[in-house]
């Protein structure tokens, strides 16, 4: 359907209320699916049964990163289309992509820990990933702080974005701070060449992870209008009442 | 680094997930129901008890509207 | 109760904002203090309240409870409200009452007197400027204090609102409390006291005048 | 409920609310503590030697953080002058504003801590002993913190003048914080001698910090 329709709050809950209950069933079967998939695979042959922690660390990075991006997407829909839900969704998916990567740096470090004998190593990967939760807990910041949601709305839309540009930066210097010092870390993380049959669970367990974070995502948003309707009302209430 | 099965490390990663997970469903699911609540007492409520109808009623094209551009 | 003043003198920073005034006021009466902008009303109420220091002259209570100074026995309405805007009606005239020691009053009461009966959980921040000014009057209601310091407090009000201040001030008198308002207009006290604050008081030394009144 | 109860429970609710800063703290100490590393370099052998100095340092920097706004706020919306007319003496409504500041930021910080300790490579017995510092430090940071806030509350850009004020009143706590959070790793010095002189400037700055801050407010006040 045409997103403009989309734009008016009352469809979109309508719509939102209705599929929701279904995207969860759906992540439910693939996460059944791609659990399943994810035990059933080999040990790898240098980390062992740790591996199995790669399935949750990988896609946490992946979705710590495509929640910025539902962000920088939706910042650009408030600032630039002038969209009526983009900061809503912005402001659902901030705390939602905050969650993923939180849980990339816990797997990162219990994936490290029987690698290189401590919880932490200043990897450049897992470095970068710490700076994305630095700025997602930013971002987050900005929602609690200003009171009136569209000021909000435009700060942290504006966060997102420079945060959209930052990164690439950020990954790129914290590669070359790590290659720099090449302290302790010897162990790449992940190989380059990963092995098919870790692979393709790998891939599902992303999907199903995937699915997850665009239920949530909805279910968080349709909050957000909830949680403005609330607020217009209580407007209408004091001036009614004045 | 031998390739020794460290279960508990394993065993720690998926808790860590599924708690993880789980605030994040139970932070959406008690926000939904605690907005739900918070809206049907406010229309419930109308707007001042003490104005009774006139207010509602006069508020009640007003409300419509606040539903509709929210 | 008697409250009185003789020839009270005050100076912020470099200036002199009035000097010389005496006045007297008893249970039940009321005085207007009246004066172009920078005369200094606020700076009077606010010296009778203790919050600026007395520069000359004595500023005197009988009667009250010996032990508290008139700050402590007295309201202060200034033009700020003394609210928080993320705290809602109800829990802002809660801290209040709870703060002077009047935590178990009932506070339903004062908030329909003002006309905020219906709002009590609503954050103060949706509130209009009348009636955050309103709220700040149900402080007054809600805490039993005999001297009221009100400056300027019909600023804000419309018209009803003004009318319900002026009845609130007349009953506060006829229980025996006295009130000192600072005021441009006329705030429905008949009967009241006047006391001129005009800037012939207010010599200005060495620098130019500077601060509000 | 009494005047002090009512301030206490004002002031946490005020810091949760959105435009609270009650995490604020703790989100600046995790950014300080994540920034060191950049700049000293990944080696774990380094940060773990200096990490209880890093960790420190970035909780003395913290707690100052939502201090300019502990009296500032009250100044502004006309709070302040309608507390000076209560009949709660003011240093105890300075102090209970104290400890709701410390409960909002200080306690945060002693939780966090370890977490964040774990970055620098800091083992079991170095993150317990950071913590006890941080338990016996943070409250004489508050206090003495408060000192400062009351002075810069009338002031334009208190916020900035505070640091300037506040930061050298704390050298000695965090002297013999660090000294304390090194000690339990290894050192000549023995834990008990730094730890000790520690909570005696807790408890000194509780005493002193609440009367010079109300005579400053008083001060202040004209």
């Amino acid at each position: 359907m045409a997103i403009i329709n989309l734009a008016n709050p009352s469809r979109f809950l309508a719509l939102a209320t209705r599929t929701i209950p279904w995207l969860g069933g759906l992540t439910l079967l693939v996460f059944a699916f791609a659990i399943n998939q994810a035990m059933s695979a080999p040990d790898d042959y240098q980390q062992g049964a740790t591996v199995k922690i790669m399935f949750l660390h990988v896609p946490g990075a992946w979705l710590g990163m495509l929640g910025w991006l539902v962000m920088t997407v939706a910042a650009l829909g408030t600032l630039v289309w002038r969209h009526p839900l983009a900061d809503v969704v912005a402001k659902a998916a901030a705390p939602i992509g905050a969650a993923f990567t939180l849980m990339c740096l816990v797997t990162g470090s219990l994936w490290g820990r029987p690698m290189w004998g401590t919880y932490w190593v200043w990897d450049a990967r897992l470095t970068s990933m710490l700076v994305l939760f630095l700025l997602y807990l930013g971002v987050i910041a900005v929602w609690r702080t200003v009171e009136d949601p569209s000021r909000a709305a435009r700060a942290a839309a504006i966060l997102a974005l420079v945060g959209a540009l930052d990164l690439p930066i950020i990954k790129f210097s914290v590669d070359w701070w790590n290659t720099l010092h090449q302290g302790s870390s010897i162990f790449r993380m992940g190989g380059p060449t990963i092995d098919p049959s870790i692979l393709i669970p790998l891939l599902i367990m992303a999907l199903a992870f995937t699915l997850l974070f665009a239920t949530l995502l909805l279910a968080a948003t349709r909050n957000e209008i909830l949680r403005r309707r609330v607020r217009a009302m209580r407007l209408m209430q004091a001036s009614a009442a004045a | 680094m031998l390739a020794a099965n460290h279960l508990g490390y394993i065993v720690a990663a998926y808790v860590a997930a599924v708690v993880v997970v789980g605030a994040l469903v139970g932070w959406v699911t008690l926000d939904y129901r605690i907005l739900r609540r918070t809206l049907a007492d406010l229309e419930r409520r109308g707007f001042s008890r003490r104005s009774g109808s006139s207010a509602a009623a006069h508020a009640g094209p007003a409300l419509k509207k606040a539903r509709e551009d929210a | 109760m008697r409250l009185a003043a003789v020839d009270l003198a005050c100076r912020r920073g470099a200036r002199d904002v009035f000097a010389g005034v005496s006045f007297a006021v008893a249970s039940g009466e009321a005085l207007t203090i009246r004066g172009r902008n920078g005369a200094g009303k606020s700076s009077l109420l606010r010296q009778v309240a203790g919050l600026v220091r007395i520069a000359g002259g004595q500023l005197t209570i009988e009667g009250g409870d010996p032990e508290l100074t008139i700050g402590e026995q007295a309201h202060y309405l200034g033009h700020q409200d003394a609210l928080k805007s993320s705290l809602s009606v109800a829990e802002n005239l809660r801290f209040w009452a709870g703060f002077f020691d009047a935590g178990s009053t009932d506070l339903e009461k004062p908030l329909t007197a003002v006309g905020l009966g219906g709002l009590a959980d609503l954050p103060a921040a949706y509130l209009s400027a009348g009636q955050r000014r309103r709220l700040s009057i149900a402080r007054l209601l809600a805490v039993k204090r005999p001297i009221w310091l009100l400056d300027e407090p019909t600023s804000t009000l419309d018209q009803p609102a003004q009318e319900r201040l002026a009845e609130f001030m007349r009953s506060h008198l006829t229980g025996g409390g006295l009130i000192l308002v600072a005021t441009h207009g006329d705030v429905g006290l008949d009967g009241a006291q006047e006391l001129r604050l005009d800037s012939s008081f207010s010599r200005s030394s060495e620098c130019g005048h500077g601060g509000d009144g | 409920m009494t005047p002090l109860a009512a301030i206490l429970v004002r002031d946490m609710r005020l810091s949760v609310r959105v435009g609270g800063g009650a995490l604020m703290g703790v989100l600046f100490f995790v950014t300080v503590v994540t920034l060191m590393p950049f700049a000293l370099g990944p080696d774990l052998v380094l940060l773990k030697r200096i990490g209880p100095a890093i960790l420190w340092l970035a909780a003395l920097l913290a707690s100052l953080l939502a201090l300019d706004r502990l009296f500032a706020a009250d100044h502004d919306d006309g709070s302040l002058d309608l507390i000076l007319m209560g009949r709660m003496p003011l240093e105890l409504v300075v102090a209970a504003k104290a400890l709701a500041h410390w409960l909002t930021t200080g306690l945060p910080l002693i939780v966090a801590a370890p977490l964040i300790g774990l970055l620098l490579d800091l083992d079991a017995p170095a993150e317990g002993a950071l913590v006890l510092t941080l338990i016996a430090g943070t409250p004489a940071l508050t206090f003495i913190g408060l000192v400062g806030a009351a002075i810069a509350v009338t002031l334009r850009r208190g916020g900035l003048l505070l640091a300037v004020i506040v930061l050298p009143l704390t050298v000695p706590v965090l002297i013999f914080g660090v000294a304390a959070a090194n000690a339990a790793v290894g050192g000549t010095v023995p834990f008990g001698t730094p730890f000790t002189v520690l909570c005696a400037l807790s408890l000194a700055s509780s005493a002193v910090g609440p009367f010079a801050a109300a005579a400053a407010l008083r001060q202040e006040m004209e």
